[in-house]
């Protein structure tokens, strides 16, 4: 059987390309010595899958105008909850610095001007500068494009619509000998051997009914990470964006992100009576921070518990429909293909998964406790704590990915050769991707559809230890009801539903663990709310769990945080600061 | 197919036809009243230097600007490419070269010849 | 599987390419008529008074028309790649044939 | 069943590279639905064989492209009552590419003359330096920006007949983006664009047709810059390079 699989060779092989994957492909060509042969493996077509394409709002930077690198650091802690890695939120920050130079000067990127031809800088909830960079509302457009293009016209050999589906390590288990794949197109396997491995498949919590998300992001590199035994820090940790469109459960519209600046601009939140209601759950109503308004909406929601009516709504019109219409015209124009008018009437609303704050857990240099195997991106866990920032989200991939691309190159030169896999363990993860092939088909979309029920409905927005006990018996159900569903087995080639398998089983095995975390975590953090546990705890004594997996079981630890750059309570803003830099609105 | 080589022969000899066409038309619009001869034709245009040097630019750069677009044509819809398309595009401005100044002769030259 | 081409821009595009064409294939029988002139006068003569004939009149009318239109066509090509771009080519696009029936007609009410 | 609930007759193109033919599949009527999410629904429910690609949902990833009704469009953008005759559509791969198989189309022909054309920026500067200043109303910098939302789905690539007859024709998302860099200020060696454009592929291949520009859905002009390339190339023909 072992015929099946396609050997193929590289030096350095990474997955994925969203900003993560394609720095990494770009820093590792500049640093790696010469001859090194380059190889980026993707489930999609290159820059054109993944989030950082989808990123609207920015990119946080710090570059002076009384901004600094250490308010940008403080920010990050506290936004996070005081449970970031400071060491990797220090580096973030510091060499965000760097990469936006490099984005402009070397990549290409055109980022948005002020009047003067300085960059233009504003400022999302919870921060305390203007301090995000923008090319209007479609930055990740602007950074993927510009990325693409120098990665496509570089001698990098380009695998598309390759699906990693396994991490091989060696026999002797010291280190990672390389990934299995399936060639979507084929549906044939192909095992690469390299030197270097970076993960950068950028986590997605799309196991949530409402997901903002692009479709090819489930949890692939969090399932592979866990099955080869690595560490997962801050699995409980799932960003809620508060305005998801909600437009019926059979739509890929739906959990579509309505972009913030909707409610910055004075965007209101009503519900089926057409009453505000955000002022009931705090003070800057609409215009607080991403967590409480996403609780403010769900707690909304569960109050009027009404199945023909479950979303809330955002209304623009006070402010002028064609204000809005010119002020937000690709998000009118995307409501209006889609079949809602924003700029005169009401958008039904929902909380939606939108980022995974947990992930591998890694040094600064992206280096994991496999030899041979790094993590960049929203693969990696650390940089956020308990809450990304918004703008923080493709800084940390951007600059992440190059740090790993940097260290690859320079690992390398340790490296004289390829290494071999552990055979039955390669044979094992071809049969595990192989499984349902072997059984009567059945349709895996219901599935799908129970396991995002059961997590919205259990570990979602609002949580407690009854909730998360039941979603874990659920997910843990609908897990063993898919090894009973097969798939037809006669066409392989771009057999979607044979893919769509797949992600179930990453999906519920992330999922499983995301539920174990959020039992381990008894006090509420960020983005992660237990009604039974409202008290954040004493910060001085935080802790960050961490999952690993144990023969079969997972099991999930504390870890206490080391402040090894500010404890709570103090800072290390210069006496006398202001409090904020942000004009108030 | 076309490159910046192939198109500026086009678009310069289009040029040069502009005036040549329009002047064309309004001596026809003006020497079709009262209907046409061929006395009346020779008798404005043989042994006409003006006229000569007049249809004589035209004759060659309708020659050179046809040859390239019906090149583009046969391209576009039928793929040929290669020496075939070469030799076809010199086929067609030659032909058109040759009957073009053959006409030419016939009928400016002074007296005939 | 061809996209939708009703819109003017293609229209001007096919109509150039079909006036390019006709005028391609007209010429050369143009040319050999007008050689005529030189080894066959009486011919020459002959095929101009059968041109009079309504029928033949109205192939001119159209001969005359795809010149004007490919023309003005051209011109208007060319301001598009060489001026400073205006926005407004369909409106441009319909001039050209709009001069061009006007002159086409005028050569039409001179003959009849 | 009354209107509003009978069933979408649809009609998918089922193939490869080597050929391929329609088939029939009922899809319920349903409120918000979109191309994608009928295409969705036949490999969930109906034929899970069907293929096809999408990845963002929202008009920004442009790998959902396909021909709709016989017209290229983001399917994930395209509301079934917008192009739904007579309870009836048909949906094929994109055009002017290669199948891979159903309604996925090969864009690597698309890319690589995205690359060929000069597409990818070339740094004047390094990340040690600081960024530079530069007024977003100086007229070259507009009109880069007017052609730089592009997301690269294809659409004005299979729109274009004259990609169709001339495959070595570079395309007008290429040329735009070789437009957009030509505008750039930050741009190194703006020359070798025009000789990138400038070949046998090159921008001098478009008729102007225009479809490109009638059919981005993204309301881009890839028109207006292939003409202004013509423009640059013909004044650096006669030497009066700027
Ligand atoms: C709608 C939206 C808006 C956002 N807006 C912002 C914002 O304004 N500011 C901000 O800072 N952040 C924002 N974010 C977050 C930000 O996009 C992400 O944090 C960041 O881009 C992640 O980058 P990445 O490289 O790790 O992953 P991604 O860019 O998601 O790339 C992951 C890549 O891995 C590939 N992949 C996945 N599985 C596999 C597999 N099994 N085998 C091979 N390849 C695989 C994917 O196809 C993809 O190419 C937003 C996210 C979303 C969804
Ligand atoms: C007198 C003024 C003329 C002008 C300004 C003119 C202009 C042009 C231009 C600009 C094109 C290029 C079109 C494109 O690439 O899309 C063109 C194409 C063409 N022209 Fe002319 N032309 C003229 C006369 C003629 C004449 C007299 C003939 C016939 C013999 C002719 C035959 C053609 C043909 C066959 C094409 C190719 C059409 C195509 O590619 O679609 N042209 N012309
Ligand atoms: S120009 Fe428009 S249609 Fe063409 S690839 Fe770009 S976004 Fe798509
Ligand atoms: S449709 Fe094609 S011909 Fe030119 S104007 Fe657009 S590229
Ligand atoms: S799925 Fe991304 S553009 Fe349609």
């Amino acid at each position: 059987m072992s015929r099946d699989i396609d050997r193929h060779d590289t030096d350095i092989l990474i997955l994925g390309t969203g900003g993560a994957g394609l720095f990494a492909a770009l820093h590792t060509q500049q640093a790696a010595p010469e001859g090194t042969k380059i190889t980026i493996a993707v489930k999609g077509l290159i820059g054109k899958c993944g989030c950082t394409r989808m990123v609207q709002g920015g990119y946080n930077v710090a570059l002076g105008g009384g901004d600094t690198v250490e308010r940008h650091f403080m920010d990050t802690i506290e936004g996070g909850k005081w449970l970031p890695n400071q060491d990797m939120a220090w580096r973030l920050c510091e060499q965000a610095v760097v990469r936006i130079r490099e984005l402009e000067n070397e990549i290409g990127c055109f980022f948005d001007r002020n009047a003067d031809g300085t960059l233009h800088q504003k400022a999302f909830a919870g921060q305390t500068a203007d301090r995000t960079v923008h090319k209007g509302d479609l930055t990740g457009i602007e950074i993927i494009n510009r990325l693409m293009e120098q990665v496509l016209s570089r001698p990098v050999e380009k695998l598309q619509e390759h699906r990693a589906v396994g991490l091989i390590p060696t026999k002797d288990g010291s280190a990672l000998a390389g990934v299995l794949m399936i060639d979507m197109r084929t549906g044939r396997f192909r095992f690469v051997r390299a030197k270097t491995v970076l993960m950068a498949t950028g986590g997605g919590p799309t196991m949530y009914k409402y997901h903002t998300p692009s479709g090819d992001k489930t949890m692939d590199g969090l399932a592979m990470a866990l099955r080869v035994g690595l560490p997962l820090r801050d699995m409980e940790m799932v960003q809620f964006h508060p305005t998801g469109l909600l437009a019926g459960a059979h739509s890929r519209m739906t959990g579509t992100v309505l972009e913030e600046g909707l409610r910055g601009a004075g965007g209101q939140l009503l519900n089926a009576a057409g009453q505000r209601f955000m002022f009931d759950y705090d003070g800057k109503g609409e215009r607080a921070t991403r967590d409480v308004v996403s609780r403010g909406i769900y707690a909304e929601m569960r109050k009027s518990n009404d199945p023909d009516q479950v979303g809330m709504f955002i209304s623009m019109s006070h402010l002028g429909p064609d204000n809005v219409r010119a002020r937000f015209k690709g998000m009118v124009k995307r409501c209006e293909d889609s079949g809602f008018d924003l700029a005169g009437g009401l958008v039904e609303v929902v909380p939606t998964a939108h980022y995974f704050m947990g992930g591998v857990v890694v040094d600064t240099d992206t280096r994991t406790g496999l030899h041979g195997l790094y993590v960049a991106g929203e693969d990696a866990g650390g940089a956020h704590g308990s809450n990304r920032l918004g703008g923080n989200g493709v800084a940390n991939s951007t600059v992440y990915g190059g740090i790993a691309g940097d260290t690859m190159g320079a690992d390398i030169r340790k490296m004289p050769r390829l290494r071999d896999p552990d055979e039955s363990l390669l044979m094992a993860e071809y049969e595990r991707a192989r499984h349902p092939l072997s059984r009567p088909p059945d349709l895996v979309q219901p599935l799908r559809n129970r396991l995002q029920e059961a997590m919205w409905e259990d570990v979602g927005v609002m949580r407690d230890a009854a909730g998360m006990t039941r979603g874990l018996s659920r997910v843990r159900a609908i897990r063993r009801d898919l090894m009973d569903v097969g798939v037809a087995s006669d066409t392989l080639a771009f057999n979607l539903t044979w893919h769509d398998w797949l992600n179930m089983a990453s999906l519920c095995d992330v999922s499983e663990v995301i539920a174990l975390a959020g039992l381990a975590r008894e006090n509420s953090r960020g983005a992660h709310y237990r009604e039974d546990f409202p008290e954040a705890g004493d910060m001085a004594a935080s802790y960050f769990t961490v999952a690993e997996r144990a023969g079969d079981k997972v099991n999930v630890t504390r870890q206490d945080v080391d402040f090894s750059i500010v404890r709570p309570g103090e800072t290390i803003l210069p006496e006398g600061e202001p409090e904020t830099l942000v004009a108030a609105q | 197919m076309l490159d910046l080589r192939l198109y500026m022969l086009q678009r310069l000899s289009a040029l040069i036809m502009v005036p040549l066409t329009l002047g064309h038309i309004a001596v026809m619009i003006y020497a079709v009243q009262g209907g046409l001869t061929a006395e009346e034709i020779l008798g404005r245009t043989q042994g006409s230097l003006f006229w000569f040097l007049f249809y004589g630019s035209f004759v060659l750069a309708v020659s050179l600007h046809a040859a390239i677009g019906l090149r583009v044509i046969v391209y576009e819809t039928f793929g040929l490419r290669g020496t075939t398309l070469v030799g076809l595009t010199w086929s067609i401005g030659l032909l058109l070269l040759g009957l073009g100044t053959q006409a030419l002769v016939a009928v400016t030259w002074p007296g005939g010849v | 599987m061809r996209p939708a081409r009703a819109h003017p821009l293609w229209l001007a595009f096919v109509l150039h390419r079909v006036s390019g064409l006709a005028l391609a294939l007209f010429l050369p029988l143009h040319f050999w008529v007008l050689s005529w002139a030189l080894t066959q006068p009486q011919k020459l003569n002959q095929f101009l008074s059968f041109a009079e004939q309504p029928i033949v009149k109205i192939a001119e009318f159209g001969l005359i028309f795809l010149l004007a239109v490919h023309v003005f066509g051209g011109l208007r090509l060319m301001a598009m790649e060489w001026l400073p771009w205006s926005a407004p080519q369909k409106t441009l696009a319909a001039g050209a044939i709009g001069v061009a029936v006007l002159i086409s007609g005028t050569f039409f009410l001179q003959v009849v | 069943m009354d209107a509003d609930t009978a069933p979408l007759e649809v009609s998918v193109w089922r193939g490869d590279a080597e050929g391929g033919s329609f088939q029939q599949f009922e899809v319920p009527a349903l409120e918000n639905q979109t191309i994608l999410d009928v295409v969705s629904w036949i490999q969930q429910y109906a034929d899970a064989t069907l293929t096809y690609r999408f990845a963002c949902r929202v008009g920004m990833c442009g790998s959902c492209a396909m021909m709709v009704n016989g017209q290229p469009r983001w399917t994930c953008r395209t509301h079934v009552k917008k192009v739904l005759r007579d309870r009836h559509v048909e949906i094929a791969p994109l055009r002017n590419l290669p199948v891979i198989k159903d309604l996925a189309a090969d864009m690597d022909p698309f890319f690589d003359k995205w690359i060929a054309a000069g597409g990818a920026h070339r740094p004047s500067a390094s990340r040690d330096d600081p960024i530079p200043g530069i007024d977003p109303a100086d007229g070259a910098r507009v009109e880069a920006s007017a052609g730089i939302e592009c997301i690269n789905c294809s659409i004005c690539y299979a729109a274009c007949d004259t990609v169709a007859g001339n495959p070595d024709y570079l395309g007008p998302a290429a040329l735009q983006r070789a437009w957009t860099l030509l505008k750039d200020a930050k741009h190194e060696g703006r020359s070798a664009i025009l000789d990138a454009v400038s070949g046998t592929g090159g921008c001098h291949n478009c008729h102007s047709m225009g479809s490109c520009t009638v059919f981005c859905p993204n309301d881009l002009d890839p028109m207006s810059a292939i003409a202004g390339l013509k423009r640059e190339t013909t004044r650096s023909f006669f030497g009066r390079r700027k």
